[in-house]
């Protein structure tokens, strides 16, 4: 019980949970394409700033050695879901970006973003 | 009746999201015997990388790095080919107008320090928060600014080619140097020399300049890509 | 050791960055190189294969970090079967589509063969991997490519398909990404076999949460019931050989991913009763909806989805004889599959909206091609003795093996849904009359080679399976056994 | 002299607050821009305070970075919102 | 306490305050333009000050603190008419205490009949 | 409209050009880097030349006169004034933003310049958005746009005079 | 090499070439195709030797092929029809499109059934029953004609039984870890109670659906209409026999060990004895040769299946020499309908009449067939019949004598009607240029024909082959008891004199016949509107006139509410609602991108609120 009543615990995780739902809520019930990409954008967003938190230490700083924090080691933050999650930003990026040209194309088809006026493959 | 049911099941999810992860707990020490400190020993003592998440880009899970910069490279590929469209028009412009003189001037004294700074992160990937993307992407939105601000400035399509390509067959060959003479694909194969310097970490560096290179190369390629995108 | 496994990820890659500058150079390279790479892919895979059946498992490190710091790749019986599958029906694929249409223009062709490459590069790389995030990041590499692929054709509704495909792979891979990271925060490492060795420590209910989560995520690749919506667009919209490509190259490497989880890395057997009833419900659903289909690529689709979903209930079983025959439904149906897209494509080329009625009478303009799409019906219902008896034999068996005969009673009358509609095509194509006056369109003589090809082994594997049984033999066993797996990697003298 | 650099960001907090208020009300674009842009030159000097604070020179990268994108980022906004994209 | 930080402290000070004078500034004002006035000078001047204080402070980053000062003091102007421009062009509400004065409706009366 | 990307150089102009930017580009370096390290100028003086190099034709607004005393003279003069100016306006942004009543009087007013290179007037823009009360909104040709806070003349003359020709003065003897 | 082996290459080549051989020649390839049927009968018949064993070693399922006492009496059948049929085929086919096509297939499915026949394991069984069904299925379809209904209803029903065959095929391998059928025959006593229901139930519906046996009959009638007739011959006097042979197994092996075997033999028997009734009304009510012959094909299939499935020696003796007899004259009366499509271009009784003399040596085989198959003496299919009543009696199966009797009676009517049909009646000018068949269909008719007389006369003649089948798996030996000589031995004891018996029959009959030839010869009657030799039908005006016409009308309204409920006519309205019921489930896939991250949520959901107990 005592995880629930932890401030920090439920600012950080429950932000970032927050912004998944949001962005999935856009995704799965906007009817703009690009309402929907922006969804899909802030759910990345969530999770990027969950994988974040997830390595942060408490009172730890950034992993990188400069002169004279070269024996701090234990109190840096675990660096390995940073670097995934830059790996997982450029990514992200890149989903977003052909996701965006999608979306282009299909308003220079149909002239519309609507998704409900796009239904060449409905039934 | 949609929502409800969306906003039903979100609501379920969120709750289970919320419960691992309170679970899980923030800003704890997770686990005892990972990996992570093996990396920051490794880092600072073997490679001298003063910055460890460049270290574990770069060098540690350099494989990844090489995927992240082909997943780059196939959305500007795939971008291309989604928005194609028979050759441009001779005269085609990137915006309908140009900028007022004030940003056009502004952004011509700009630019070159733009693509410095980007290049000063990617140099000092190792070393500071920077690296290879960081630095590619604001080189990328040097060129974005110009693309903005005048009406007819022209990126070579060829030049941005070379450098992509070059950039990543040099990441490439680095791997495979790495491969043939160490036995390892990218494996370091340079002296790291001393922590904290310009020149240290092996080829780190040279990896992040290439990737440095081929970020900017194609995100600008996207950005033009997306900017002549008009009838 | 002829080569290194590094090279399926860093060769093809090399190629995708020089073929821009080949390109300036000679057009016709952008369509050259990677038929090269793909064709030393599998060569590279044979020989390969060669040298792990004598000396046992490769496992190659990456930049000179053994695991679990560094990344590691695995080329063992089974991955290397999968790889050879893979890059078999790559080169194949790219064989039948050397000469098409668009192809031809410099731009138009030098995107679809690097996506293309680049494709089956990401599936062998999702096989080969030893890490959960770089698999990610391969997952990625498969996804954009296949976007791209899907869109490749400028009309219309492709980007519509594309843009379902992608809304579903970014959901499909923030849930991929939080199942990572739940592992990571447990056990502090991402390397596959550590992961294994450490997973008896795992807590409970994080490591049930997490696996549900890598099955919504890999799921939606595996083309599983209710994420695969979108599949049957994606097949009907991309261009032919990228339907076979996706259900021969795509979709295996997704369910090597969901299979390496379940064996290997997370140690509770009740996940095998969910493969089965996953694949059951994945089976039925597709193959009756396949029934009522009016498209042929969309009906093509359906079927791939239904023996995907075979394919699960197959590893479901959790025997070696299970796997032996999810490994063999797996190879039969690349081939069969590939073979059906590809001939299917030709019989109803030039219309616009691919009906099955479009194949009408198609058997005396196009004979050779409806043969070749009819030994593929007939090997997919698993009519012997062509090749896809064999791996339904062994499904059965293995299934009433463990006793599962309502398992094997449901398989058996899907089975004849499935004959049914393959058979209404194939009626269609000899006994019909063609109704539309356009011509249709004669396949080139590289798309008959590679389909011919494709057709020879099904007829060759029909009358004499064992010339792969013995390496499916391996390849089962080798997925059987985790400890070694977990061995081999953590312990390595290199 | 640690007082004087809590009451300057105290004072940039109220600051970053009252833009947030004019990015939330708008009511045009090009309020929530200038309101977003004024953000981004707190944050600057925020970020500039903070590296002192915590005696790390490298955050001023991520300082100059940030303004530089800020600073394209709203040429990006402007050049939009005259609709000459 | 030397020189440089008392200096220094007193920049900080000084430009924290412009920067909250420069967001209150843009709250309080009636319309996009009076906003802008108030943003760029208030928060530029702010801006410049606070990081020229902790230039000060700390001697030893002085070449990039510079950097960051000239950057926002080159940057923020140009932006801010930037988006003045295209506020103008989109024919944003514009605050009049009396009658209309608006030189710069030439310009865009002229771009709508070529266009 | 054609931009100076297609104009003509000559040899002489290019490397004049070439070498201010460098200089230029080097002490931006020096910026960056905060540090003299030997390592970091040799990497900067190659990248420096390199970008100065390709951007020879487009990224240049002077060329090596702009290192002549008196302009460097007049360069400093400009500094003096535009930051008295500053201070004096962001004094004045303080009097109107706390005063209750919003003491404002906003109107839109154009002048001519007498500056013809583009990037002169640039700077004078700049200088009249960042001192008291003015916001440049265009500039076409060479009539300048400019909104003012307290519009005290509509007159171009005394409008120039009231608001840049002390930037003005300055800004003809550098350029 | 094994001969066996041998044989099946020279039939699976063989059918290949002479698919090819068509771009040579026509005359080629009939050659061809004769010669591929013939040598591997010459080779059988001369090579292959009893009880002997060949294994093709594929390392994961080795194939066994071996002939036993069984398998060699069915192949007889088999061999010889394919050859007699083979060459009518050559007749028939002259002169048709899609040549190559239907020979291979002929080939290929006579070849598939040597090869079941030949099967010591359930693969290779299974294989070639596959094969056989396949190349039937596209013979089916061979016209072309309502390809997506009759094909598809019959490949769905071989399907369903060959499927039901797999199912206990490999649930067999689970349990003996063997696919050896005797092993199958071994292990069986020793399993667990529900699987020696199951193995049996499952077998015996995938042979049913090839013997036709309610309610798996329904592709049998479309699909023996709808082929060539030239290979109907070879549908219902061989195929359907496979589905015969593999019952005999089951019945004289499993079930015999099975305390439930007795149920499931009465349920089979009266199954099959109910299937000859129907079909046999069935039969009576078409006017169409084809289908009558299709209809009175089931029924005849009928009997023999009751006499494999009540399982004494004598029922079983009878069974299978009904099953060579039907083989014999069923053929020959497939062969003449098909010898009047060839020559008149139709089939329909209603448009044929008094062909008598223009194809004389047709009349005379379908006069001999149509004797045999009605059971009357001298000639086989009375010997079957009172075979199969005895045993009946014998094994008190009284009900079952009665509907069979019935049956047997009510076939008298249809054979009426095909001589009548086709061959009696006034003689049309439309069919004045009609003349007898070419000799190479005529000449086989009228060797099975001579073979339905010889059998007739010495049943000893297979008596012996059958006994041997029996014998071998375990059945008592019965030559000289119950049958000797052409004497058959009755309950009782005493032998009855049968021979005599027939040949007196016999005289009557071939009296009658000649009687109603001569009459018909002399005296060609021309009816008026008024006549009333239409059964008591009055013909309306546009009606074309003839014998057959309205035939039997007063006996099928009686029968009319027993018909009426099709069963078929079930099973499609089922096949409908299947179909329905998929469109529901298609219509899940609504091609909103968005419904689909919905239905992954909610699965999601699923898995999370469910993982717990799902991963246990
Ligand atoms: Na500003
Ligand atoms: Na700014």
């Amino acid at each position: 019980m005592e995880k629930y009543l932890n401030i920090l615990n439920i600012a950080i995780y429950g932000s970032a949970v927050l912004l998944m739902l949001i962005g999935l809520y856009g995704a799965l019930t906007k009817k703009s394409l690009i309402k929907i990409v922006l969804g899909l954008s802030i759910l990345d967003s969530g999770v990027h700033l969950l994988m974040i938190a997830i390595g942060y230490l408490k009172d730890g700083t950034a992993p990188i050695f400069s002169p004279g924090n070269e024996d701090k080691m234990n109190i840096m933050v675990d660096p390995i879901p940073q670097a995934l999650v830059l790996t997982a930003i450029v990514i992200g990026f890149g989903v977003t970006a052909v996701a965006l040209s999608l979306v282009i194309r299909l308003y220079r088809h149909h002239n519309t973003l609507r998704i409900d006026e796009i239904k060449k493959l409905k039934w | 009746m949609k929502k409800v049911i969306v906003l039903i099941s979100l609501g379920i999810l969120g709750f289970y999201l919320i419960d691992i992860f309170l679970g899980i707990g923030f800003g704890v020490p997770h686990f005892t015997n990972g990996v992570k400190d093996l990396y920051l020993s490794n880092s600072k003592d073997t490679l001298k990388v003063s910055n460890v998440v460049t270290a574990i880009v770069v060098n540690f899970r350099g494989f990844d790095t090489l995927g992240e910069v082909t997943v780059l490279f196939l959305a500007s590929t795939a971008l291309g080919g989604i928005l194609y469209k028979k050759r441009h028009h001779v005269g085609e412009r990137s915006v309908l107008f140009p900028a007022s003189q004030v940003v056009m001037s502004g952004a011509k004294l700009l630019f070159p320090s733009i693509v410095l700074l980007g290049a000063y992160v990617f140099i000092h990937g190792h070393l500071s928060p920077g690296g290879g993307f960081q630095g590619g992407t604001i080189i990328a939105t040097g060129f974005l600014l110009m693309l903005l601000t005048y009406r007819n400035y022209s990126v070579s399509h060829n030049r941005l080619v070379y450098f992509e390509s070059l950039a990543g067959i040099l990441f490439v060959s680095i791997g495979l140097v790495g491969y043939f003479s160490k036995g390892s694909f990218l494996e370091n194969v340079l002296p790291v020399g001393n922590m904290n310097e310009l020149f240290s970490g092996g080829v780190i560096g040279i990896i992040y300049i290439a990737v440095g290179f081929k970020v900017a190369a194609e995100l600008t390629g996207i950005i033009y890509t997306v900017l002549h995108e008009k009838d | 050791m002829v080569g290194s496994p590094v090279l399926f990820v860093a060769i093809p890659l090399l190629a995708a960055f020089i073929i821009p500058l080949a390109g300036m150079m000679w057009k016709n390279s952008v369509r050259v190189i990677p038929g090269l790479v793909l064709a030393f892919m599998f060569f590279l895979s044979i020989s390969l294969m060669g040298y792990v059946n004598e000396h046992g498992t490769i496992v190659e490190v990456l930049a000179g970090w053994k695991p679990p710091i560094g990344i590691n790749l695995v080329f063992s019986p089974f991955t290397g079967f999968l790889t050879t599958l893979m890059t078999f029906l790559g080169f194949i694929v790219w064989l039948y589509s050397y000469k098409f249409k668009r192809n031809v223009d410099f731009e138009p062709s030098m995107k679809y063969f690097m996506l293309l490459m680049l494709l089956v590069t990401g599936s062998v790389g999702i096989v080969l991997t030893g890490d959960i995030f770089n698999m990610f990041v391969f997952i990625e590499i498969v996804s954009i490519s296949g976007y791209g692929l899907t869109s490749f054709y400028t009309r219309r509704d492709s980007a519509e398909a594309a843009f379902k495909f992608l809304f579903m792979g970014a959901i499909a891979s923030t849930f991929l990404l939080i199942a990572i990271m739940i592992i990571y925060s447990q056990l502090g490492t991402l390397n596959i076999a550590d992961i294994a060795d450490k997973m008896p420590m795992m807590n409970h209910k994080l490591k049930v949460l997490s696996l549900v989560f890598f099955i919504l995520a890999i799921g939606v690749e595996a083309e599983i019931f209710p994420l695969n919506g979108w599949a049957p667009d994606v097949y009907t919209e991309a261009p032919g050989p990228i339907g076979a490509a996706f259900a021969g190259i795509v979709v295996k490497a997704a369910i090597y991913a969901s299979v390496r989880l379940v064996y290997t890395m997370y140690d509770f057997s009740g996940a095998f009763d969910l493969f089965i009833i996953i694949g059951l419900i994945t089976f039925i659903m597709a193959e009756t909806t396949a029934l009522r289909q009016d498209q042929l690529k969309r009906m093509l689709a359906y079927s791939s989805i239904g023996q995907m979903g075979l394919v699960m209930i197959a590893f479901g079983i959790g025997t070696k004889e299970g796997v032996y025959a999810a490994l063999f439904l797996m190879f039969n149906h690349a081939i069969i599959k590939s073979l059906l897209f590809f001939s299917g494509s030709y019989l109803v080329f030039n219309k616009k909206n691919k009906y099955i009625k479009h194949v009408n009478g198609m058997g005396k303009y196009l004979p050779i091609t409806s043969v070749l799409f009819t030994i593929g019906a007939f090997a997919i219902i698993g009519l012997p003795p062509f090749a896809g008896f064999w791996s339904k034999l062994a499904i059965l068996t293995a299934a009433a093996d463990n006793k599962m005969v309502v398992l094997i009673a449901v398989i058996l009358i899907i089975s004849i849904l499935e004959a049914v509609y393959y058979l209404r095509v194939v009626n269609r194509i000899y006994f019909y009359d063609k109704k539309e006056k356009t011509e249709p369109k004669k396949p080139s003589i590289n798309a008959l080679v590679a389909m011919i090809s494709l057709g020879i082994i099904v007829l060759v594997i029909g009358f004499y399976p064992d010339l792969i049984s013995g390496i499916l033999d391996r390849a089962a066993a080798d997925l059987m056994d985790k400890g070694n797996y977990i061995k081999d990697v953590l312990t390595l003298n290199k | 002299m640690n007082y004087i650099i809590y009451f300057s960001l105290t004072v940039m907090i109220l600051a970053l607050i009252l833009a947030a208020i004019r990015f939330y009300k708008g009511p045009s674009a090009g309020d929530r821009t200038l309101a977003l842009d004024t953000m981004t030159t707190i944050g600057v000097s925020g970020i500039v305070l903070l590296s002192y604070m915590y005696n790390r020179y490298i955050y001023l990268d991520v300082a100059l970075v940030y303004g530089v994108l800020g600073f394209i980022g709203v040429i990006v906004i402007a050049r939009y919102l005259e609709k000459a994209l | 306490m030397s020189i440089l930080e008392i200096l220094g402290g007193i920049s900080l000070v000084i430009g924290s305050i412009f920067l909250f004078l420069g967001s209150l500034g843009i709250y309080r004002m009636p319309d996009v333009f009076n906003r802008l006035q108030a943003g760029t000078k208030a928060s530029t001047l702010g801006a410049m000050a606070t990081i020229l204080g902790v230039g000060l402070l700390a001697p030893g980053w002085i070449l990039k603190i510079i950097i960051i000062i000239l950057f926002i003091g080159y940057s923020n102007p140009i932006s801010s008419h930037a988006l003045a421009r295209a506020m103008h062009k989109r024919k944003a509400f514009m605050y009049f205490k009396g009658e209309e004065i608006d030189a710069y409706k030439e310009i865009e009366e002229k771009d709508n009949t070529e266009k | 409209m054609k931009s100076d990307y297609f104009k003509k150089l000559s040899f002489g102009t290019k490397m004049s050009r070439f070498f201010m930017n460098w200089i230029f580009l080097m002490m931006v370096w020096l910026g960056f880097t905060n540090s003299f390290a030997p390592q970091e100028l040799l990497v900067g003086v190659f990248l420096t030349a390199l970008i100065s190099f390709l951007g020879i034709r487009l990224f240049t607004c002077c060329d090596l006169s702009l290192l002549h005393p008196v302009r460097l003279f007049n360069i400093l003069k400009f500094i003096v004034v535009f930051l008295i100016a500053l201070i004096k306006s962001n004094l004045d942004v303080a009097r109107r933003v706390l005063s209750p009543s919003l003491p404002i009087n906003p109107g839109i007013v154009k002048f001519k310049t007498k500056l013809t290179k583009n990037f002169a007037k640039m700077v004078l823009a700049n200088s009249i958005t960042l001192t008291p009360g003015t916001l440049t909104i265009d500039i076409v040709d060479d009539t300048f746009y400019i909104h003012w806070i307290d519009t005290l003349t509509t007159n171009p003359e005394e409008a120039f005079k009231e608001i840049a020709e002390q930037f003005e003065e300055i800004l003809l003897k550098i350029f | 090499m094994d001969i066996i082996i041998l044989i099946l290459i020279v039939f699976f080549a063989g059918a290949i070439l002479t698919a090819f051989s068509g771009k040579i020649s026509t005359l080629v390839q009939d050659i061809l195709f004769l010669v591929t049927l013939i040598v591997p009968a010459i080779l059988f018949f001369t090579g292959v030797e009893m009880n002997t064993e060949t294994v093709i070693s594929f390392n994961k399922t080795p194939l066994t092929l071996g002939m036993t006492p069984l398998s060699y009496y069915f192949a007889l059948i088999v061999m010889g029809l394919a050859v007699l049929a083979g060459a009518y085929t050559i007749g028939q086919m002259n002169g048709k499109k899609r040549k190559g096509y239907f020979y291979l297939n002929y080939i290929l499915s006579i070849g598939a059934m040597f090869g079941i026949l030949m099967s010591k394991d359930l693969v290779s069984f299974f294989i070639f029953w596959e094969i056989m069904t396949w190349a039937s299925y596209l013979i089916v379809i061979y016209n072309g004609k309502n390809v997506q209904k009759i094909g598809i209803k019959y490949f769905v029903m071989s399907a369903i039984g060959a499927y039901a065959m797999l199912m206990a095929i490999v649930i067999t391998h689970s349990l003996t870890g063997s696919f050896l059928i005797s092993d199958l025959i071994s292990g069986f006593g020793s399993w667990n109670h529900g699987m020696q229901i199951l193995i049996p139930v499952l077998l015996l519906v995938g042979f049913g659906v090839k013997a036709a046996i309610m309610p798996l009959h329904i592709w049998a009638p479309d699909a023996y209409s709808n082929s060539p007739m030239s290979y109907t011959a070879i549908f219902s006097g061989a195929l359907s026999k496979m589905g015969v042979y593999g019952m005999v197994i089951v019945f004289l092996t499993l079930l015999t060990k099975v305390p439930e075997g007795a149920l499931i033999r009465d349920i089979v028997a009266w199954l099959a004895a109910i299937t000859a009734a129907i079909s046999t009304l069935y039969a009576i009510k078409q006017d169409d040769a084809k289908r009558l012959l299709a209809y009175s094909s089931i029924g005849q299939l009928g009997y023999i299946v009751i006499g494999v499935a009540i399982g004494t020696p004598m029922s079983m003796l009878a069974g299978l020499f009904l099953a060579f007899m039907h083989g014999v004259f069923k053929s020959t009366l497939f062969m003449v309908v098909g010898a009047i499509e060839k020559q008149t271009g139709t089939t329909d009784f209603r448009e044929i009449t008094g062909l008598i003399r223009k194809m004389p040596w047709t009349f005379l085989a379908a006069l001999i067939s149509i004797i045999a198959l009605a059971g009357i003496p001298p000639l086989g299919g009375f010997v079957g019949k009172w075979m199969l009543y005895e045993s009946l009696i014998q094994s008190d199966h009284f009900m079952l004598v009665t509907l069979v009797f019935f049956s047997s009676t009510a076939a008298f009517l249809y054979c009426y009607k095909i001589l009548f049909g086709f061959f009696l009646g006034q003689e049309e000018k439309e069919w004045s240029h009609v003349k007898e068949a070419p000799a190479i269909m005529v000449v086989p008719m009228l060797i099975l024909s001579i073979i339905s007389v010889v059998l007739g006369t010495f049943p000893q003649l297979i008596m012996k082959p059958i006994n041997a089948a029996m014998t071998f798996y375990g059945m008592p030996d019965t030559y000289g008891i119950l049958w000797k000589e052409s004497m058959l031995f009755n309950k009782w004891g005493n032998d009855i004199a049968l021979t005599p018996i027939m040949y007196g029959i016999m005289a009557v009959f071939i009296v009658v016949a000649i009687f109603l030839f001569v009459k018909n010869r002399t005296r060609t009657r021309y009816v008026t509107t008024k006549d009333i030799s239409s059964s008591g039908e009055i013909p309306k005006e546009h009606e074309n006139l003839t014998f057959s016409r309205g035939f039997f009308q007063p006996f099928l309204r009686a029968v009319e509410p027993v018909m009426r409920k099709q069963i078929d006519k079930y099973m499609l309205s089922f096949a409908q609602g299947v179909e329905d019921l998929f469109e529901f489930t298609r219509r899940i896939y609504n091609g909103n991108g968005q419904s689909y991250a919905i239905y992954a949520m909610i699965f999601l959901i699923i898995l999370l609120v469910l993982g717990k107990n799902l991963f246990g």
